[in-house]
């Protein structure tokens, strides 16, 4: 087998090369070109190949995504922002909690299990490479049609791979979205959350500092996964027929990632780890260029030193290889003889590969032999950026212009009832317990509130209770009526949610699921979320800390809904006095929270009812949110509530159904004279939330209302039965 | 002084935190005991905890069986030490020959978390004896293979010896025969039970706090003992 | 009446966490010169009547798309007329 | 060098769930004739070296012990000297 080495670089400049196959455009091969004085080896083209691509660069969303940065509202608990693997919020009493959300769409189309499987796996060492302890996961997912074959094709597969993977890896599942769209056919959305802990002093960065430390790759084998294109160069350096067969898929190892945790939480408290970085898309050449180009700016690697599952690898391959459950770490010479005793106690492989040192270069040698010699930068954090160029559909006026007006809206009491049966039924309504049941919501002990919540609530000091809340929620209908607003209709109703549980918003984490950013119109749909998301994060007073984006979601030229999924990560000071959606004794008083108005746009009704999308989204009001959400807080605080659940798909019925299901028991309920009985059960205006209360602090809670301007309707009581009654309209029994 | 358990914790053992945790609010003395020591530190008694021990690839409990820790369990069991096995830790106890039977694949062939209504049929175990018999419980359960099979000989035998420790009410969750969901040795002390008794007790985190008598029955049993 | 068999392994590039557990205890176990596991599954299906034709089509198709996937998995089919 | 192929099967009174959902879908998928489905485990082991003597009987008791749960499960243990 023959290496193209840097030296054979220097003298075959003329030696053509594989970039298109590699997804390089000509101008950014040049590019390269001109960085290296030279062509690049087979090796430097891998790398730069798989960094500069979209999922690695962010090279056509990075123009966007600065605006979470330039219009970051000012605070304080921002101990690590975005930039890194994930951003790290101060939440008092020395801890600092780290979230982030990403996707794994497309491989989990490939091979539903492995695919959600290895999403889960990726997040979950995300978390970890900022020296965290991962407690709890959370999975946001979009499918076609409930009925649609594809649906049930991968539906199954990806729920069990996302139970599999993080039931054996021993965090609780708190949350996550279960939504059904014929966009999705084809092209199912997988994203993951992990939410992790640890003092300040823990936290760690993805950094090689400290000339004549060492690199230090621990954890599975590297195999020839998802190694895709660069096979083609692989070939070239295959005097014979080829490399032997690659992996199609990934397949994740969630008892290896279990030994990884444990292993890698030891070396962080004892203080062994100068810097580290978990091994994700790009694998060793993501790793090694990011850490060195954070550092001291110079690494050397003997890459023939790295543990291989397949002997047959070329050494292009096994710098892309994205094989699962591998970590690198920094490590002190005088520290590696513990490092590696800590490893070999969990059973988990390590291998010194590198050498940290002021050169300026990334240099790796195989088997003697000079393969890559590199700015890391270049490859690192110097990748192209485009301005790709974006412009507002001719369609969307029409869009905007078919209203809901002309669907027919039920009016009698049956038609009511018949509308609400139906509703509730209806697969984005309906209980999700069938899915949920099949993740551990209980393991590590802490889970204080998970599905079917507004939010997932786990304590982080067993002592003081303190503990933190985390919602995600996009409705990708409003997205696509007015992306501005969708996208601040995510962030509001995450919001929402984890001020209903009783958490004070604090940060946001996001995942922007979107068509091909080549088609104008998509990435103006791109560029409008972005900047909605933006801000409202601004307005709200909650930075964005972190997040991912996926392009290319589409069927043909058919894009997904716009969908950027948004997390929001809220303090509570003591979980004691969370708030749930379960409400207690009979006679308590029901109310609703801010103002119900006719707004049909994009609801579930227009589309359960009749397959209709068009018109406007609800209205946004950041300001009414943050004061609802005051309430909510103060409420808890207070102890004023009873249970607290906000308002949004399907409207305040919807809420008052799952409320009395949760309880088992039901409610007497008296619409609103002022509203119309179809708007004030079904409409999906933003800004609401129904909260319960004990008659005694029902003066408590008016006076919260009035001072924080919130309204404050009140709609009925808890009843002793299991009967629902809509006042002089109609009543639902439990039962049934 | 207070009491020492034991919590082994295996690679993948995942339940061993909120073990420990369970014993402390009982009132007993919590101790770490790793897979490859054979050394049991002078613990009073020992709980095997739930988890994936080695991925639970192969055979739920099949590869931890041959543990180091596993010897000394299996000797001091027989001499009568209470052993409290949880979930994966009844599936360990099985492969151990210490409880007969054997625990398969869920009849649903799904992983399944549920909280579970039990009743405590048998209260002079060591782990059970503070409940009342008869006593129905709500305890969280969660697991992929948790059907518990034996002959028809063993299962009238457990039925006979009033060894079956807990059963299933309203519904059989696993297709476990006769909705058994813990069973004893002859002597009482070695429990094996599929639902988490440690993920009920506290009423912040588990549905119920019906969990705690299986950890303070020990701990009186030791001091009466 | 007839029987079938029908085995299903991984495919020799696709990682087998199982099998490398395997191989692990089997070497604790004092096994020696253990150089590779793999852990698949075998399914046998009994049929009356003969298998042949269509019924064999059949069943290579169902054993290729349902009893194994293929994006991760090979399959091998054997026929046993009158098993005992 | 020897391959050692290890075939593990639930007992024939143990019932099996697995099976029991194969045999309803490859009904519903057309296949007549189906009288009874069951699924087991294979497993398939690379050594160095001939597998005789005490080598083999320690694969015996491994494949009655480790690799099969005598309670449950029965199992055949076929060795394959150079295969290829
Ligand atoms: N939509 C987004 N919003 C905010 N930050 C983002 C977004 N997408 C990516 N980022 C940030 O860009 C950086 C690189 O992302 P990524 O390459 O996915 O990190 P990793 O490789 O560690 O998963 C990370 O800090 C990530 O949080
Ligand atoms: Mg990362």
């Amino acid at each position: 087998m023959s290496i193209d080495t840097v030296a054979t670089a220097e003298i075959s400049p003329e030696h053509s090369q594989p970039f298109a196959e590699l997804g390089l455009k000509h101008d950014e091969y040049q590019q390269i070109r001109d960085i290296l004085g030279r062509r690049p080896t087979s090796s430097e083209l891998a790398m730069y190949s798989v960094m500069w691509s979209e999922h690695c660069s962010y090279k056509s969303s990075k123009v966007h995504l600065r605006q979470f940065g330039e219009k970051a509202p000012k605070t304080d608990v921002l101990l690590v922002g975005i930039g890194e693997n994930a951003g790290v919020v101060d939440i008092g009493d020395g801890w600092a909690v780290t979230f982030k959300v990403e996707s794994h769409n497309h491989p989990s189309y490939v091979e539903p299990y492995q695919g959600a499987a290895t999403g889960i796996g990726g997040i979950v060492r995300d978390i970890m490479s900022m020296g965290a302890r991962p407690l709890a996961v959370m999975d946001p997912l979009r499918f076609g049609p409930a009925d649609a074959p594809d649906t049930k094709r991968v539906l199954p597969g990806i729920v069990a791979g996302i139970g599999g993977y993080g039931n054996c890896l021993g965090l609780p599942n708190i949350g996550g979205e279960i939504v059904f769209d014929a966009s999705y056919s084809g092209n199912p959305l997988v994203n993951a959350l992990c939410v992790g802990a640890m003092k300040h002093e823990d936290i760690h960065l993805a950094s090689a500092k400290g000339v004549g430390n060492l690199v230090v790759l621990y954890g599975a084998r590297t195999g020839g996964d998802g190694i895709g294109g660069v096979s083609v160069l692989a070939s070239e350096t295959f005097s014979d027929g080829g490399p032997t067969k690659r992996p199609s898929v990934q397949v994740g190892d969630p008892f290896m990632e279990k030994l990884l945790i444990e292993a890698t939480l030891e070396v962080l408290q004892a203080g062994l780890v100068e810097g580290i970085q978990d091994l994700g898309g790009a694998g060793i050449s993501c790793a090694t260029s990011e850490l060195a180009s954070n550092g001291e700016g110079g690494m050397h690697v003997w890459l023939d030193r790295v543990l291989l599952r397949d002997e047959t690898l070329s050494p292009e391959e096994i710098l892309m290889s994205e094989s699962q459950e591998r970590m690198c770490a920094i490590v002190r010479p005088d520290r590696l003889v513990e490092f590696m005793e800590r490893c070999a106690k969990w059973e988990v492989e390590a291998v010194v590969i590198g050498e940290v040192n002021a050169t300026g270069r990334l240099t790796v040698d195989w088997h003697g032999e000079r393969i890559v010699d590199v700015p890391p930068r270049t490859v690192a954090h110097e990748g192209p950026v485009y301005e790709r160029p974006y412009h507002r559909p001719p369609w969307m006026d029409a869009l905007q212009a078919d209203t809901t007006d002309h669907l027919e809206r039920p009016s009698s009491a049956e038609e009511l009832k018949a509308t609400l049966l139906s509703m509730i039924a209806a697969p984005n309504l309906a209980s999700k317990s069938w899915v949920t049941s099949q993740y551990d919501r209980y393991v590590l002990g802490n889970t204080v509130l998970a599905q079917p919540e507004d939010a997932g609530m786990i304590r982080i000091d067993e002592v003081t209770g303190l503990g933190v809340s985390l919602a995600t929620d996009c409705n990708g209908r409003f997205a696509k009526l007015d992306p501005y607003a969708g996208a601040q209709l995510a962030l509001s109703e995450a919001y929402r949610n984890v001020a209903a549980s009783g958490a004070k918003p604090l940060a946001v984490t996001n995942c922007l699921n979107f068509g091909s950013p080549e088609d104008p119109e998509v990435m103006w749909q791109f560029a409008e979320a972005t900047r909605g998301l933006a801000d409202g994060c601004l307005q709200l007073g909650t930075p964005v800390t972190g997040g991912n984006v996926s392009f290319y979601n589409q069927t043909g030229d058919r894009p997904i809904l716009p969908t950027p999924v948004v997390g929001v990560l809220g303090v509570i000071s003591d979980v004691a006095r969370r708030t749930s959606i379960t409400w207690g004794a009979a006679g308590d008083y029901i109310y609703l929270l801010g103002d119900t108005k006719d707004e049909f746009g994009g609801s579930e009704w227009a589309n359960h009812v009749h397959g209709h999308l068009g018109g406007l989204p609800p209205k946004v009001d950041l300001d009414r949110e943050r004061a609802l959400g005051e309430v909510l807080v103060a409420g808890s605080m207070d102890s004023i509530f009873v249970a607290a659940h906000d308002v949004s798909d399907g409207g305040a019925a919807q809420v008052l159904v799952e409320m009395a299901l949760r309880a088992g028991t039901g409610a007497t309920i008296a619409v609103p004279t002022a509203l119309d009985p179809f708007v004030f059960m079904f409409s999906e205006s933003a800004g609401r939330a129904v909260v319960v209360v004990r008659p005694i602090d029902a003066g408590r809670l008016a006076a919260l209302c009035e001072k924080t301007g919130v309204p404050l309707t009140a709609i009925g009581a808890v009843a002793n039965d299991d009967n629902l009654v809509f006042a002089d309209l109609f009543t639902v029994s439990l039962g049934d | 002084m207070s009491l020492r358990v034991g919590v082994v914790t295996f690679p993948g053992s995942l339940d061993d935190r909120d073990a420990a945790r369970a014993v402390r609010i009982a009132g007993g003395e919590a101790v770490s005991l790793w897979h490859g020591d054979a050394d049991l530190k002078k613990v009073d008694a020992v709980i095997l905890p739930g988890g994936f021990s080695y991925g639970d690839y192969l055979r739920c409990g099949a590869i931890a069986r041959f543990a180091p820790v596993m010897n000394s369990v299996v000797d001091r069991a027989n001499a009568g030490m209470p052993v409290l096995g949880i979930c994966n830790g009844f599936q360990i106890l099985c492969e151990s020959h210490l409880l007969p039977g054997a625990l398969t694949r869920n009849d649903s062939l799904h992983f399944m978390c549920r909280d579970q209504r039990l009743r405590i049929e048998n209260t002079s175990s060591s782990w059970t004896s503070d409940f009342m018999a008869g006593q129905e419980i709500v305890i969280p359960l969660k697991n992929g293979e948790g059907g518990y099979v034996a002959d028809e000989r063993t299962l009238d035998a457990l039925e006979a010896e009033g060894r079956v420790v807990a059963r299933y009410l309203d519904m059989n969750p696993n297709g476990s025969r006769r909705e058994i969901a813990g069973i004893c040795n002859e002597r009482g002390n070695v429990v094996g039970l599929m639902p988490h008794p440690e993920h009920a007790v506290e009423s912040l985190t588990g549905p119920t706090t019906d969990g705690i008598p299986f950890f303070t029955s020990v701990l009186k049993s030791l001091v009466n003992a | 009446m007839a029987r079938v068999v029908v085995d299903v392994m991984l495919k020799p590039e696709i990682l087998d966490p199982q099998g490398r557990a395997v191989a692990g205890s089997l070497r604790r176990l004092g096994l020696t010169g253990v150089t590779d596991v793999r852990q698949g599954k075998q399914f046998i299906i009994d049929l009356d009547g003969v298998v042949e034709g269509a019924r064999l089509e059949l069943l290579e198709t169902l054993a290729a798309e349902l009893l194994s996937n293929p994006v991760i998995e090979d399959y091998k089919l054997q026929v046993i007329e009158d098993p005992a």
